[in-house]
């Protein structure tokens, strides 16, 4: 019985992966459709506000997917991956103040706005090549992924595990939020990068821009997926889980755990470098609260919410808790984080495996399968 | 004085005991066989409520247990030596068997010397981490825990698991001594033929989650052995 | 019968031991007999001497039995061979060139030595296929790992092994749902798909019924010859109905080594183990 | 140069004049007779009627006179109403323009007069007027007092008045200090008042008595010395003063740099002890239970509230309040706790990673809870006047109350904690659960009793520190959140699960800090901190104070 | 749309910043409440339509997004922090929007869509500085803030400001702190050495936000007093102080354009409302309320004088209406788009209340443009004449902005 090629089997086996990408498909080109060709008044027409609403819940889904990779399936359970999400987002964001040009309130050509206001005199260098869009979108990975080389492959090696290593990776989102609150870091402070004009020549405020960001980000989110999918159901996804669920035993098989643990972390770091990028032009805004550590604990949540080990739950997940708070922050301003938090208990209480988790539970209940009653003890 | 009625078992949708029933009478000495994966160590976690079942009762000293929790049936008289032994590996060998004492409302008396007596081991390990023992220590730290109850019923699960010869038989030596001088109350389960011939006086056997055969030790026949203890 | 240290420069030139080669079984050099030498090796924790200078060597081929007290070191001793714990003096060789001490777990397993632990770990998530899957010889890096196929020869590889566990039924089924014994005949056959040269077999018959305990004995010996086979266990049965060799352990280190008779009937071996 | 500044100076001239033709004067006489003279000796005698009459109209700069005249008035009912006056409680009955002094008896004044001390009769608060003090009427009131107050039999007032002095050395204080010190007992004040002298001998002309009290002053460590010291060596010509001058600095300075890491030890202890409080609740619910529980934070806020809400049913017995919240908050965050357990957490077990999940919910509930409840905006709490002020131990360094307290009280209540945790059955009963709860089930310990019992005394450890916390920072519905990643870290930082570990974890973290803040500046402390955890962790990655032994790989 | 014009209120009503900006969506409800009352305006009702954009600056820039695009408000009011106001300016810019900004900031902005109610740096930091130099005669300087953009700048023009007035640069010390910083002891420490060097010290203080209660309370027990070594800040209001223990700040300062304090009817109208709308007769008023007040006073004056809450037409009609503050006199809305204020300068009482012991002789207009700064010292707003909101004198161009 050797195994299928990936897309048979993603079309045979993966019941959730296809209603997932199909609805994605859809969305991709339906909702662009109804915002610019449907005319505004009409019953049908979906605002451009909509639009970028669901863009950035993509791009959250898509760093959802990323964290769902290395704790979901590799036990990595990282309390700092909003640290990726957010250099993603500032390298994206540097491209896009360079494309700023002289049209910055001080009218420099050379230099940012809250460079001027600084009085600094030139560009620092590692601002440099951030005006070729090549450039940046190469840093949105690279950054990302160096970061998560170089800090898992001290973490690793030493073999931090658990609550160890959710913490460390917690002091290093917190570590990056207090450097970048620094303005004599160099990206802005507090404010963070904001005022951006355009991308690659397109207003950034057209409607068209907006829609392309959206397409993009499903795109995006489908081709995360069918990467992840991918990987986790190849023989190095199983390792991977092998090593979640019995670290030693895996290595003493002849795995180098180390590797497969860094290999994983650091492409689920650039994954969420990508998402970071398309949400920085879509919400138009980079600040250093995007290292904040309870991002990264939020993020969690919303994994976990939508059903750990299941890539497409964490998407759905992040659509979830971002959609209720969209909505919930507005129709009840004053009491909205009762609600929240309450859906949170709910949906540990009664949801041990998530969103799909119940989906699944009840499927197979329907089919009357048995189903081992065993922990999954991922940590 | 342990009577167990027609008791059902589910992990999840699998239905692992059925309607298995036995009766232990006080002071008896029963050993529990059958292949791995009947149901044996299922059917003792029943008993001490750390598993959840689905129909049936169980019985003990007249009372109904079946809805009690596992802390409760302890504190009744059921000792329970679990597969595995699951000894609280960061406390130590003294604080292992000081956690039974301490429900007990004696917490601050000294452990029975008794325990001693039957495992001098753990006397020279007293400060030693429980999870740092070798696995035939932990095995006679297990059994001395259970005894800081002092149960009325025994459960071991495979005490035999692991351990060196000569201790083996001192554990079945002292299984005998437990229930024949201390009148405690025995249930065995055990794999090995020789071992459970000497400790037992009745057998129960099991086969896929069902009671099959039981009687007396003498009466296990090459032919029980055969059909259900042989693959 | 010291390890050869005639050449000193050989050594020189295997060490580092580098991560990026993988070691095809083949090279290891047996040529002096042993497979594995364990020299001198002391193992303390918080001041408690777990092995106490121990020497022993095994025999390429050889199907050896290792018993002792509780607590002897036993499980120590495997833990040093395969890079769990490491040795605070003594140096333990694979063959004539491979120093276990600088090796990792992984590259000890790559190297070919394989372990069946006391308590059976297995991956619970996984089904029994793919835990033997997992095991199975192969290369083992990141990236030849991900675009990995089962070929016919493997596959056939992992059905024969499944029977010989007995597991065929529950080739789909995941093996956190396994009793007790059908986990420990599930790490058996992980060791057999790994296919070392050196196979370290912890208690394998713990749990087991009689009849199952003879089958294991006799795979057991099946394997020996082609592969170097240490046990340890304290069924006497079962030593005896394996082993030529019995080396006995005693508070760190070798009490007594002999055939099967000669243990049997030495008086200390009696007086620390066997009891009458 | 600004107005005012030249007003000093010739007031400091004059001053100088008049202590050359002065000197045979007594020196009792000087002391009344400082500053003001210069300006009043004009001025004819008035009476304390008269001056203080006065004070009740006006603007500050018209009161700044009053005070200036009030204080030659040889009076001995002059001083209260100076303090009072500093302190702002120096009010008149808006109706009969009379002055009095007030104690707040139920919501309103009692007053007393501050002619005869006489009770002037009951008001409420908007039928009194406050006589207004600014910052520099303050300096002048407390330069007066300073004065006045050389002459009290309080150590801690003298004490004051001299340092006050010392801000301005010439030859009246001088000789005032030298009447003082003859009678002077306090080794503290006969110190500042030698250091005083030896700063005069400095600009003697004799250059042996110059020598010898630059000599002298190498011993002493208040904050003048040194600057007169550094006025020598800039100014002088003579080689041989501006070289003892140096020295003697030196030895100051190198007297100075020890205290100065005394210091900073002091300040990464005190940091340490924050720190401490912080996360050792944190170390029962997470250390030992393995709840990874994000509502900490909110549960050290519920016993800042409870602080509050103690403070204010008893407003007039604000020392009182804080022992009371003590076990309060504990009650108050325990019960908490456990409805916290008992609701939610115990669906949880064995599903370490979901308590993280719901316990950040309910840290949104509670903190959105408490806005509901008490606003949006932070409290005060009031500090009891045991705590407030400091430790002096010299003149350059000195403990505060509060830190000082909140030490110990960090230390005691670890100590209790760790005897709780040893020593009682629910402490072994405790660990035996966390390490394998069907087992210890199955051992007759009362499993969900235990769970409920150690949630609540975690939870209750954290509302403690709320009391503490609510003594140093805001108390306010975001009290929590700033607290939870530091003690996530230092109880990760010492090893989960080892209460020492967290002692030691939490000390040496706030040392770390304080010792780097120096140089690094605030921000980048806490970075290098932060960078240091990491690092930390690949050397040791069980934290500093690892569980042990070969049962904590499975 | 419809029979109500909406008034959109974007504060935090959660997260960190919660606890300032609360009471100034209650201010506006105030406010929207009275106007009603009052008949509403252009004879329609006010609506309110509140969101809560949690202290979140993404979320920021997607609620206004949503109350200008789904729910079609008239006129916003909201943001506290810059990088609020920073992450809505192009939303608004570009969905032409109206914004009303009611809190000090750090100036460097003019947008045509944003009327800033609050303080630039000319009407609180520098005449801070002149009445400390001249009253009190410090001659030392500690600036003391919170690391972003604010205190950067206020200090960096504080800084320029003090060198031009002749003061050496060891006198002067700077420090940073970042967000929330909550042990201040070796700061107090460090300061209370800078102070004892002989010659008069003063702290400059624009520590934000949570970070002032632990600072204060340090203050008081290392036994920093106010008149050895005061402290001046520009966060610290009646609101914050109700926060603090009061007692050992007594003398402690604070610029503000208002204090509760000042005693005049109108104030006094305006607190009486406050406290019988809010509920609680111990709540205090501050300072961007009454910008707050100011804001939507003129809004509605604006309104009511081009009839019609089209942007572009209230945007030009807001140029030059006047209405009175709080503390006397009459803030005048200028062509770049910021008030005229009085300058106040107020020492902490026992009760948490400010003495206003300073105040600047007449009117102060806001400077969007810092004349201290290099950078700025040539731009200029004018959205009447050069209809642009940073025109640079040198160049004489008109950049960014998206305004072509
Ligand atoms: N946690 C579990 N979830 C699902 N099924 C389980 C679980 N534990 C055991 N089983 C199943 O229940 C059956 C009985 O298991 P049990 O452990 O009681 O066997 P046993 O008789 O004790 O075997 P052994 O001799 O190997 O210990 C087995 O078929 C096993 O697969
Ligand atoms: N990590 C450790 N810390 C402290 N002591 C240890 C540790 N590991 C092993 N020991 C001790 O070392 C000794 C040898 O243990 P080992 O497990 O090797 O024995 P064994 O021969 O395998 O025994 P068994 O037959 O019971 O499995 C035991 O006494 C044990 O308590
Ligand atoms: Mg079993
Ligand atoms: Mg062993």
């Amino acid at each position: 019985m050797a195994r299928q090629p990936f897309i048979v089997d993603f079309l045979k086996n993966d019941k959730g992966g296809k209603i997932f990408v199909s609805i994605l498909l859809v969305t991709m080109f339906v909702v662009p459709a109804l915002n610019l060709l449907v005319p505004a008044d009409s019953f049908f027409h979906v605002p451009t506000y909509t639009v970028t609403l669901l863009g950035k819940y993509l791009s959250y889904a898509m760093l959802a997917i990323a964290l769902d990779l290395v704790w979901g399936y590799c036990g990595i359970l990282s309390l700092g991956h909003a640290a990726f999400f957010a250099l993603g987002g500032y390298a994206m964001g540097m491209y896009l103040m360079r494309q700023i040009g002289d049209r910055g309130v001080y009218g420099n050509t050379e230099l940012p706005d809250f460079m001027v206001f600084l009085n600094w005199t030139e560009l620092p260098w590692y601002w440099q090549g951030f005006d070729m869009f090549w450039f940046a979108m190469i840093m949105v990975i690279l950054v990302p992924g160096l970061l998560a080389l170089v800090f898992g492959w001290l973490a690793f090696r030493a073999r931090v595990t658990g609550v160890y290593l959710s913490i460390i990776t917690q002091a290093l989102t917190y570590a990056l939020l207090l450097a970048f609150f620094m303005n004599e870091l160099g990206f802005g402070g507090n404010n963070g990068l904001t005022d951006f004009k355009d991308i690659l020549g397109y207003d950034l405020q057209a409607d068209t821009t907006r829609v392309s960001l959206f397409f993009l980000s499903a795109l995006f989110l489908i081709l995360t997926y069918f990467l992840c999918r991918f990987i986790i159901t190849s023989k190095l996804g199983r390792v991977v889980v092998a090593i979640r669920d019995a670290e030693d035993r895996t290595r003493f098989i002849g795995y180098k755990v180390e590797s497969f643990k860094l290999w994983i972390f650091v492409l689920s770091a650039m994954i969420a470098g990508v998402a970071g990028a398309l949400f920085v032009p879509q919400v138009g805004i980079i600040n250093p609260g995007e290292f904040s550590p309870l991002n990264s604990i939020e993020l969690v949540v919303w994994v976990a919410i939508g059903g750990r080990a299941t890539l497409y739950g964490a998407a759905l997940g992040a659509v979830i808790v971002n959609y209720s708070k969209s909505y919930l922050t507005a129709a009840f301003p004053e009491v909205w984080l009762f609600a929240l938090g309450g859906l949170f208990l709910l949906v540990t209480i009664f949801m041990p495996k998530g969103v799909i988790g119940l989906w699944n539970q009840m499927r197979l209940k329907l089919q009357g399968k048995k189903q081992p009653i065993a922990e999954n003890k991922i940590e | 004085m342990l009577s167990i009625k027609e008791l059902n078992q589910f992990y999840g949708e699998s239905h692992t005991l059925w309607d298995v029933s036995v009766d232990i009478s006080q002071g008896s000495c029963i050993c529990l066989m059958g292949r791995n994966g009947v149901g044996k160590t299922t059917l003792l976690q029943s008993i001490m409520g750390l598993l959840p079942i689905k129909s049936g009762s169980i019985e003990f000293n007249g009372t109904t247990i079946s809805g009690k929790a596992a802390e409760v049936r302890a504190k009744l008289g059921i000792g329970y030596v679990p597969q595995g032994r699951d000894i609280f590996g960061q406390l130590t060998v003294e604080e292992n068997l000081r956690v039974g004492l301490s429900v007990t409302g004696r917490h601050t008396r000294a452990i029975p010397e008794q325990i001693f007596e039957l495992f001098p081991v753990l006397k020279d390990m007293l400060h030693r981490r429980g999870g740092d023992l070798s696995g035939g220590q932990q095995q006679q730290l297990a059994i001395g825990r259970a005894l800081t109850l002092n149960p009325k019923i025994l459960l071991l699960d495979e005490p035999t698991e692991g351990i060196q010869p000569n201790i083996v038989q001192q554990i079945g030596d002292i299984i005998i001594k437990l229930n024949e001088e201390q009148n405690i109350t025995i249930l065995l389960v055990e794999q090995k033929l020789p071992f459970a011939r000497r400790v037992g006086k009745n057998f129960v056997i099991m086969d896929r989650g069902r009671n099959v055969a039981q009687g007396e030790m003498s009466d296990l026949s090459d032919k029980l052995v055969q059909q259900y203890l042989t693959v | 019968m010291r390890r050869d240290k005639v050449f000193d420069f050989v050594e020189q030139k295997r060490l580092p031991f580098s991560g990026r080669r993988t070691v095809i079984p083949g090279e290891i050099d047996v040529t002096h007999g042993p497979i594995l030498y364990l020299e001198n090796i002391s193992v303390s924790f918080d001041g408690f001497k777990a092995l106490n200078d121990l020497t022993l060597y095994i025999n390429d081929g050889e199907l050896r039995c290792i018993i002792g007290p509780n607590g002897a070191g036993k499980t120590t001793m495997m833990d040093v061979i395969t890079g769990k714990t490491r040795p605070d003096t003594g140096s333990a060789y694979f063959g004539q060139t491979m120093d276990l001490t600088r090796m990792s777990e992984y590259q000890i397993a790559h190297a070919g030595i394989g372990r069946k632990f006391q308590k059976p770990t297995i991956f619970p998530q996984h089904t029994i296929f793919e835990n033997l899957e997992l095991a199975m010889a192969a290369d083992k890096r990141v990236w030849p790992t991900l675009f990995a196929k089962i070929n016919t020869a493997q596959h056939e590889k992992i059905i024969e092994v499944m029977d010989t566990i007995g597991l065929t039924e529950l080739c789909y089924e995941r093996a956190a749902q396994l009793s007790h014994g059908q986990k420990q005949w599930l790490e058996i056959g992980m060791l057999l798909m790994q296919n070392p040269r050196v196979l370290l077999v912890d208690e394998p018959v713990a749990g087991m019924t009689h009849q199952e305990m003879d089958k294991t004995a006799e795979l057991l010996k099946s394997l020996a010859g082609k592969h170097s086979v240490v046990v340890v266990e304290h069924d006497m049965d079962f030593v005896r109905s394996i082993a030529s060799t019995v080396t006995v352990l005693h508070e760190g280190s070798v009490l007594a080594e002999g055939t099967m008779d000669e243990v049997q009937n030495n008086p200390k071996v009696i007086e620390v183990y066997l009891g009458e | 140069m600004t107005l005012s500044s030249r007003k000093n100076i010739q007031i400091l001239l004059s001053l100088i004049f008049i202590a050359m033709l002065s000197a045979g004067y007594s020196a009792a006489a000087l002391a009344d007779s400082i500053e003001p003279k210069t300006e009043t000796s004009v001025a004819i005698v008035i009476s304390f009627e008269v001056a203080t009459a006065s004070l009740t109209a006006g603007s500050y700069s018209d009161r700044e006179q009053v005070i200036k005249k009030l204080y030659t008035v040889d009076d001995e009912r002059v001083l209260p109403v100076l303090q009072q006056m500093l302190k702002s409680k120096l009010y008149y009955i808006k109706k009969t323009k009379q002055l009095v002094f007030i104690k707040k008896i139920d919501g309103s004044y009692k007053t007393t007069s501050i002619l005869n001390n006489e009770d002037a009769g009951l008001f409420e608060k908007n039928k009194l007027k406050k006589v207004k003090v600014n910052n520099k009427l303050r300096r002048l009131l407390r330069g007066y007092i300073a004065q006045l107050g050389l002459k009290s039999t309080d150590d801690a007032v003298r004490k004051a008045a001299v340092k006050q002095l010392l801000k301005n050395i010439n030859a009246e204080t001088i000789a005032v200090l030298q009447v003082l010190d003859k009678k002077e007992t306090n080794s503290s004040i006969k110190e500042l008042v030698a250091a005083g002298v030896s700063i005069w001998n400095l600009s003697s002309n004799d250059k042996a008595t110059q020598l010898a009290s630059i000599k002298a002053l190498s011993k002493s460590l208040v904050p003048e010395v040194k600057l007169k010291l550094q006025e020598i060596i800039e100014d002088t010509e003579d080689a041989t003063i501006k070289k003892a001058a140096i020295s003697s600095l030196k030895k100051i300075d190198s007297k100075i740099s020890i205290f100065g890491f005394l210091e900073n030890l002091v300040f990464g202890l005190s940091l340490g002890s924050v720190l401490l409080l912080i996360a050792v609740g944190l170390a029962i619910t997470f250390g030992v239970m393995g709840v990874i529980n994000m509502a900490h934070g909110e549960l050290m806020m519920l016993g800042a509230y409870t602080t509050f809400v103690v403070q204010q049913m008893l407003p007039n017995h604000i020392t009182a309040s804080i022992f009371i919240s003590i076990p309060l908050a504990f009650l108050v965050a325990g019960a908490f706790g456990v409805a916290i357990e008992r609701f939610v957490i115990r669906y949880l077990y064995g599903r370490p990673l979901e308590t993280l999940l719901a316990t950040f919910g309910i840290s949104l509930i509670l903190q959105q809870l408490v806005r509901s409840v008490f606003g949006p905006t932070n409290q005060a709490v009031q500090t009891p006047a045991f705590m407030s002020g400091s430790l002096e131990i010299n003149s350059i360094f000195a403990i505060t109350y509060n830190r000082l307290y909140i030490f110990i009280f960090a230390i005691v209540v670890l100590l209790l904690l760790m005897l709780i945790l040893k020593k009682t059955r629910l402490g072994l009963q405790v660990r035996a659960v966390s390490q394998n709860r069907t087992m210890a089930k199955a051992m007759g310990v009362k499993s969900e009793w235990v769970d409920a019992m150690t949630f609540g005394l975690g939870s209750g450890i954290a509302g403690v520190a709320g009391v503490a916390l609510s003594q140093l920072t805001n108390v306010g519905p975001n009290l929590g959140q700033a607290y939870i990643i530091d003690s996530f870290m230092v109880v990760v930082f010492g090893g989960v699960g080892n209460l020492l570990g967290t002692f030691v974890g939490a000390m040496s973290l706030g040392v770390f800090n304080k010792f780097l803040e120096p140089w690094s500046g605030a921000v980048l402390a806490k970075i290098l901190v932060l960078v240091f955890i990491i690092l930390f962790i690949q050397k040791r990655p069980r934290g500093l104070f690892p569980k042990k032994g070969r049962g904590v790989e499975d | 749309a419809g029979n109500t014009i909406k008034v959109g209120v974007l504060h935090s009503l959660s997260g960190t910043m919660a606890i300032s900006e609360t009471t100034l969506k209650d201010t506006v409800l105030m406010m929207i409440e009275e106007q009603n009352k009052k008949g509403g305006l252009l004879g329609k009702k006010l609506e309110a339509v509140v969101v809560d954009p949690a202290s979140n600056w993404p979320l920021f820039a997607e609620k206004a997004r949503e109350l200008l695009q789904k729910n079609k408000v008239d006129v916003v009011f909201g943001c506290w922090t810059s990088v609020s106001r920073k992450s809505v300016l192009p939303v608004f810019e570009e969905l032409n929007g109206l914004l009303f900004y009611p809190v000090q900031y750090e100036g460097e902005e003019s947008s045509k869509n944003v009327f800033y109610t609050g303080a630039a740096p000319n009407q609180q930091a520098i005449p801070a500085v002149d009445y400390l130099m001249n009253e009190i005669g410090v001659k030392r300087w500690v600036l003391a803030g919170t690391d972003y953009v604010y205190p950067r700048t206020t200090n960096k023009i504080l800084e320029a400001y003090l060198k031009h007035k002749g003061v050496k640069a060891k006198d002067i010390m700077i420090n940073y702190t970042p967000f929330g910083h909550s042990d201040w002891q070796s700061i107090v420490s460090d300061i209370k050495k800078f102070g004892s060097k002989g010659k008069k010290t003063a702290v400059v203080s624009t520590i934000n936000g949570d970070a002032n209660v632990p600072f204060y309370k340090e203050l008081g027990n290392q036994g920093v007093s106010a008149e050895n070594i005061p402290v001046v800040a520009f966060s610290v209001g009646e609101e914050e102080l109700s926060g603090i223990d009061t007692k050992p700040l007594v003398g402690h300062l604070a610029a503000w354009n208002y204090f509760m304090s000042v005693d005049n009817k109108e104030n006094a109208a305006f607190i009486k409302k406050w406290k019988t709308f809010i509920k609680d007769k111990n709540r205090v008023t501050n300072d961007p309320m009454e910008a707050t007040y100011i804001g939507f006073n003129m809004w509605v004056k604006a309104v009511q004088k081009a009839k019609t809450t089209d942007v572009d037409a209230v945007e030009k009609a807001m140029i030059g209406i006047k209405t009175p503050n709080l503390t006397g006199g009459m803030a005048e809305m200028l062509p770049n788009h910021h008030l005229t204020k009085p300058v106040l300068i107020g020492e902490i009482q026992e009760d948490g209340q400010f003495d206003v012991v300073w105040e600047t002789e007449g009117l102060v207009p806001g400077d969007a443009w810092s004349d201290h700064l290099p950078g700025s010292k040539d731009v200029v707003s004018d959205w009447v004449k050069l209809k642009c909101g940073n025109y640079n004198t040198k160049t004489k161009k008109c950049s960014g902005q998206n305004f072509k």
